[in-house]
């Protein structure tokens, strides 16, 4: 039995042993905060608790956490031009696929705007509709309709930022009008949240996307096809 | 005990389960893999933990959420440069576990 | 102008100059040499200044604030001015001396910078109005001589470099601990002439005793005290400008200096006494300036004779110092001057005879004096100093000495005296004999200098300055302003309080 | 003007110039960042300057524990200035350096956008699922930086600390979801002193610590950062090793004064993280004598300075209230000079490798032909990294002893005094080949004025910093240290 085994039974059953001794012992504490948020979700802007707290409550978490999916493709962007992509194995050209997509593409569209339009009063939301985005143009992608070379156009970067700068530029209206950062006049949450999760969305789908167009698969070398094999 | 403390003691086992196979695991993907079972193993714990007999608690899931997006980020970044290591040196570990 | 900024003033002097070095490219020799002999003469003349001043019991204080209750203070003490004045009146030779030395060769820019900044690190060692001051310029000081030392980038140049930077830095070490120890046991220390500690309970006794020792053990390594001396004569693979600067002034002055300091004006030579520290290094720079002595004799090599003979007579000053009485003092304080003058003349010297004649072994001197004869009459001072015949500056800070450790009742260190006087001859007098009565048989080899002179005349000028001074400092030694008479005033203002 | 309204624009500044270096043609990516740099600059001056105890700030208006709040006390401040000045050289720096990389040269800057406005958020949330979100995205902005070079090395290096960094993170995840489950609160404000001396509050707390030593590099969790520092483009690493690896650390120090419960003694937590910060002291200066690679070198030499930061541990637990003052300014200080006198050392280390055309130590031989200035830069850089004298260095390692001595804790002093003799080999080491003289045929370039000057710049202000260290210590102080001086 090599170390290395050892090494990650003995801390693994110390991880699962701490959490173990944290979960049973747990002190018991009067917790507020829930309430705190039905109390207020009236004056959110939206009636569903989580997209309260996604959007308004908690909005910079959001709006940082859209910087760390941007980020992912900017390394994505900077390390493609490295390295020049030659033809890869994608778009297989299958009649089947085209015709599902036919039919597919279209509801999925749909449903992301469904998505969208429900997460202000139940499950959904921007992160989930553009998921679904991004997976209608992966399937294009894959059946080889590819968007020519849009990716390394201005029109790309500018969908890619276009979420983060229309939350900023909410944020920085919010401060106009006289409020702290992202602080929505109450009136006017519930249009500057839908607006948010629209552009949200937009930027989601491409970003996701774009990192699946960016590093897409190759024919390997045989070196590397030797050692995968072998894993 | 509840069922939101079973999801806390899934989750618990969850991130044992992650951090193994994160260590004991040398091609990338595996590792990749882990992590991001371990990963849930702690939305699991989050969610579940603070739930335990108060009832559903919005913050942690809209926490988690933003967990799940961040956890996406980081793994779509670790492929890229995953597979750009691997076009270049035809490597699928790391040189020092190779 | 605000007078508290002349030590600044004088600091930045040779800092200026320096930082013009790092500067300007290797080319322009013209500017290099006028920037450096300028910064030189000013800095002299400021310091002249400051110590007239001074003498009228003028006071001179810059404080900068670090952090809470640590400052960094530049104060012209009596002692302080001392110090300066040797250093600044060396530079300017020593300036000379070099810009003569190495002309023409590789890395002049380089040299004078570091030379500058070393210069300027002696002047914040001897302004340095309290001991975390004091330590700051010391470490700097290793700093900025590394690089004189290992100037010629050989193997062997290295190698001493090397060496230095071990026995600098662990010293450095010890004293660091040493200071921040006292300073975290009885606060801020202030240099201040004929101080008392003021500490009644006998339970810091024991804590101070080994914060001394610290002291005493970081400053001796570059006081090149026995044991800690070994990387003295390793560094004379230094050009000779360097090795000069170095032993007369820039390093192991500022060891004796230092030790100067700690003792009168930290913990107050009555209260050192008291503790019983002195009897200790009395006696350790006692064995210092016999070994020192005893392995100058067995040295073939000149430049090395001559380092070992500094390892002895540097101590001369610890020993003078720890001999708890005024007489003694003031021996010691003006060694510290003579002895400058004396040996700055012998390296010097040395320095000639190899550039001229590329001698550096005693058993090449062999009528030397006819050829060069300016250089070794310079040679033949600085050596009878060194021995202590009168009418040099070597024989009255001996005397003064002997009286101290007479009126101390030190009867055994009058014999240490004696026999290293003794050694001095036996180690000086063969060169001499063989300079002035040696036969030659082949022609010495050509350089190419005025036929006028017998080298280079930016070398021969400062050799016999210096010669001349050290010759003075003897002869006038009961004239105002006499190396002598600065030891008076600063022993007369100690013992006063 | 209050304070207050500095905060979300040091935020928004640096996401706005992300958004606008991406839109721009690459060739204007540089300037706009540089004229960027501008207000970044003036905005930490100002918060520095004008701040008057706490500023808080709660972002979309809502208190927390409901919102989140930002915090910006002395600490805080003093990092974002400090990130602001080492950033905005760096840019500078990187302006002419990446000008050969063609792919770098354009992304180098939205990245760098982004881990800037990362900084700013660690430096100043007081919310730890905020802190979360940004000690991500700065990793994942750092791991992209490392990337950038693009040779197989780099990309390696990236993977390796991407690992490292997304283990980490899980960790403090896993603390936080043990601490929200317990207390239901996230907010700094909210926690401090509610926390009790219970088994779940401790493994939360160690479960994070791990995390973010992980983060940090403590040794012996170090083995991602030399490659990572050391194979980067050079502006890169003066970043990382000045700024990133402190994020973690930092947010350590803030769970550690904030969220430790009152009752309880942390001494053996604080011990163990104190001898984990000398063992990084004596293998980091050890392994950084041994290099062959200048620039890995100093990487090494950062995982042995991150030790130093962690001996604050054990001093500021002393007990004793004007030793924990003491060490707090010692740590402030290390911080600083470290931050300065690193990213001196990594963009003088750049130069140097741009002028002799070769990563070794040993290719210094005969640098002394060309102007000085660089090899300078790294030897004043160098002086602060061994603590002498004149530097921040020495005034920091001055205060930790006098910390250690007043408290009698003489194993850390052991600690500082061999460090300093350790880091003075591999320095030394440096100089060693720089004065020996090359070959003969060896052909050397200037580096320019803008790459020579952005290195002296760092370097000359960390020995500047420690001349007049009263100053920051003045304005980082934090009012539970108040009281000691």
């Amino acid at each position: 039995m090599n170390p290395r085994t050892v090494c990650a039974a003995v801390m693994c059953g110390m991880l699962v042993g701490l959490l173990g001794l944290a979960i049973t012992m747990r002190p018991e504490a009067v917790i507020t905060l829930p309430e705190r948020v039905a109390a207020e979700l009236s004056r959110s802007g939206v009636s569903h608790p989580v997209t309260a707290v996604l959007l308004n409550f908690r909005s910079l978490d959001t709006l940082l956490e859209i910087g760390v999916l941007l980020l992912a493709v900017v390394v994505a962007y900077a390390l493609r031009e490295t390295q020049a992509d030659p033809a890869d194995r994608m778009g297989l050209d299958n009649r089947l696929l085209h015709a599902v997509i036919a039919w597919l593409f279209p509801l999925m569209l749909l449903v992301a705007g469904y998505l969208l339009w429900a997460g202000a009063t139940r499950p959904g939301g921007a992160f989930q509709a553009g998921a679904l985005l991004a997976a209608a143009g992966v399937l294009l992608r894959l059946a080889g309709i590819r968007p020519s070379d849009f990716a390394h156009t201005l029109g790309a970067r500018a969908v890619l930022v276009f979420g983060l700068a229309v939350f900023l530029a909410v944020g920085l209206g919010a401060m106009a009008v006289g409020g702290h950062f992202l602080e929505y006049p109450p009136a006017w949450a519930s249009p500057f949240i839908f607006g948010v999760e629209l552009a949200l969305m937009l930027s989601i789908g491409f970003a996701l996307f774009s990192l699946f167009e960016l590093a897409p698969p190759h024919p390997v070398s045989n070196k590397g096809a030797r050692e995968r094999s072998e894993t | 005990m509840s069922n939101a403390l079973l999801f806390a003691w899934t989750g618990a086992a969850l991130c044992g389960l992650g951090l193994f196979g994160f260590i004991v695991h040398k091609h990338l993907m595996r590792r990749l893999l882990a992590f991001n079972i371990m990963g849930s193993g702690c939305f699991l714990m989050l969610v579940g933990l603070a739930q335990d007999g108060r009832g559903p608690d919005p913050i942690p899931q809209a926490l988690v959420l933003t967990g799940i997006v961040v956890a996406v980020a980081s793994t779509a970044l670790a492929l890229v440069i995953f597979r750009r290591w691997f076009r270049l040196s035809g490597k699928v570990r790391l040189p020092e576990d190779a | 102008m605000q007078e508290g900024l002349l030590p600044i003033l004088v600091l930045s002097t040779s800092l200026f100059a320096a930082a013009v070095m790092f500067l300007i490219s290797e080319r322009s020799a013209a500017l290099r040499n006028t920037v450096n002999l300028l910064a030189a003469t000013v800095q002299f003349l400021l310091v002249v200044w400051m110590a007239l001043r001074v003498l009228g019991e003028a006071q001179y204080e810059t404080r900068l604030s670090i952090v809470a209750g640590i400052d960094l203070v530049l104060r012209a003490d009596a002692l302080g001015i001392m110090f300066v004045g040797l250093s600044s009146l060396l530079w300017l030779c020593t300036t000379i001396y070099a810009i003569g030395y190495l002309e023409g060769s590789p890395n002049c820019t380089r040299f004078f910078g570091f030379f500058g900044l070393c210069v300027a690190s002696t002047i914040g060692i001897a302004l340095a109005g309290n001991l975390f001051t004091f330590l700051l310029f010391y470490e700097f000081l290793t700093l900025s001589t590394y690089p004189l030392v290992v100037h010629h980038g050989t193997d062997k140049a290295l190698r001493a470099g090397r060496i230095y930077l071990i026995y600098t830095l662990g010293g450095g070490i010890l004293l660091l601990l040493g200071v921040a120890a006292l300073y975290a046991y009885v606060g801020n220390v202030e240099f201040d002439a004929g101080a008392m500690m003021p500490i009644e309970d006998e339970t810091l006794f024991p804590a101070l005793s080994w914060i001394f020792a610290l002291l005493i053990a970081g400053l001796g390594v570059k006081a090149a005290l026995v044991p800690l001396h070994s990387w003295l004569p390793a560094a004379m693979v230094a050009p000779a400008p360097v090795s000069a600067l170095l032993h007369a002034v820039a390093v192991v002055k500022a060891g004796a200096f230092g030790i100067v300091r700690v003792i009168y004006d930290v913990y107050g030579i009555t209260f050192a006494w008291h503790l019983g520290l002195l009897e200790p290094l009395a006696v350790l720079a006692a064995i210092t300036i016999l070994y020192g002595s005893l392995r100058a004799l067995t040295q073939t090599d000149l430049k090395r004779r001559l380092a070992f003979s500094t390892v002895s007579q540097v101590s001369y000053i610890a020993l003078g110092i720890a001999l708890f009485g005024p007489l003694g003092t003031v021996g010691a304080l003006a060694h510290l001057i003579h002895q400058g003058l004396m040996k700055i003349t012998l390296f010097f010297c040395a320095g000639n005879y190899a550039e001229t004649l590329h001698i550096s072994r005693i058993d090449q001197l062999d009528g030397v004096g006819r050829r060069m004869p300016v250089t070794s009459a310079a040679f033949t001072i600085g050596a009878f100093g060194m021995i202590g015949l009168p009418p040099t500056a070597g024989f009255i800070s001996k005397w003064y000495l002997g009286l101290g450790a007479l009126d101390a009742g030190a009867g055994w260190a009058v014999a240490v005296l004696i026999a290293s006087g003794l050694l001095n001859a036996a180690y000086f007098l063969p060169p001499l004999y063989r300079i002035w009565f040696g036969q030659r048989t082949e022609p010495w080899p050509e350089g190419n200098f005025p036929r006028w002179c017998e080298t280079s005349p930016w070398l021969l000028l400062p050799t016999s300055i210096t010669a001349i001074m050290s010759l003075i400092a003897g002869l006038l030694a009961a004239m105002p302003f006499s190396p002598l008479y600065w030891a008076d005033v600063v022993v007369g203002r100690a013992y006063l309080q | 003007m209050s304070t207050e309204a500095l905060v979300p624009w040091l935020l928004v500044v640096p996401l706005t110039a992300a958004i606008l270096t991406l839109l721009v043609p690459e060739r204007m990516r540089a300037p706009v960042s540089w004229i960027a740099c501008v207000p970044m600059l003036a905005g930490a001056v100002l918060i520095t300057v004008l701040r008057t105890g706490a500023t808080i700030y709660s972002f979309s208006g809502w208190e927390a524990p409901l919102g989140i709040s930002f915090t910006v006390d002395g600490l805080a401040g003093g990092m974002i200035l400090l990130t602001a000045i080492v950033s905005a050289v760096c840019a500078v720096h990187a302006r002419t350096s990446l000008r050969d990389e063609a792919s770098a040269n354009a992304w180098f800057w939205p990245l760098l956008w982004f881990m800037w406005t990362a900084l700013n958020g660690v430096w100043m949330s007081a919310d730890l699922f905020n802190l979360y979100v940004c000690l991500e995205l700065l990793g994942l902005a750092a791991v992209g930086l490392v990337a950038l070079r693009g040779t197989p090395e780099a990309l390696s290096a990236a993977l390796r600390y991407l690992l490292a960094a997304l283990l980490g993170s899980l960790f403090y995840l896993l603390g936080l979801a043990l601490i929200y489950g317990s207390y239901g609160a996230l907010a700094f404000t909210t926690l401090s002193g509610v926390l009790e001396a219970v088994p779940t509050v401790y493994v939360a707390l160690a479960l994070m610590a791990a995390g973010l030593a992980l983060k940090t590099a403590l040794f012996p969790l170090h083995s991602w950062l030399p490659s990572a520092h050391g194979g980067a483009l050079t502006p890169v690493s003066a970043l990382l090793s000045a700024l990133v690896v402190k994020a973690s650390l930092y947010v350590l120090i803030r769970i550690w004064l904030h969220l430790t419960p009152a009752s309880g003694s942390l001494a053996g937590a604080a011990t163990v993280l104190g001898l984990l910060g000398a063992g990084a002291v004596l293998w980091g200066s050890w392994m950084a004598w041994r290099q062959e690679k200048l620039k890995y070198l100093v990487a090494y030499s950062t995982v042995a300075q991150i030790g130093y930061l962690f001996l604050f541990f054990p001093l500021v637990t002393s007990g004793e209230a004007r030793a924990s003052g003491l060490a707090y300014d010692g740590f402030v200080l290390m911080l600083i000079s470290h931050a300065l006198a690193k990213s001196a050392m990594f963009l003088s280390a750049g130069n140097l490798i741009f002028a002799v055309g070769g990563e070794k130590v040993s290719d210094l031989a005969g640098i002394n032909r060309i102007r000085q200035t660089s090899m300078v830069s790294f030897g004043i850089a160098g002086v602060g990294i061994m603590g002498l004298p004149p530097s921040g260095g020495f005034t920091a390692k001055w205060l930790y002893l006098q910390s250690a001595l007043i408290t009698g804790q003489w194993v850390w002093i052991a600690v500082l005094l061999a460090g300093s003799v350790l880091s003075a080999m591999y320095i030394f080491r440096v100089f060693h080949h720089a004065y020996l003289d090359g070959p003969p045929q060896a052909t050397f370039r200037t580096p320019s004025i803008w790459l020579e000057s952005s290195a002296m710049f760092l370097a000359l202000s960390s020995v500047l910093i420690g001349l007049s260290a009263w100053a920051p210590l003045e304005w980082m102080r934090l009012p539970i240290f108040k009281g000691s001086h």
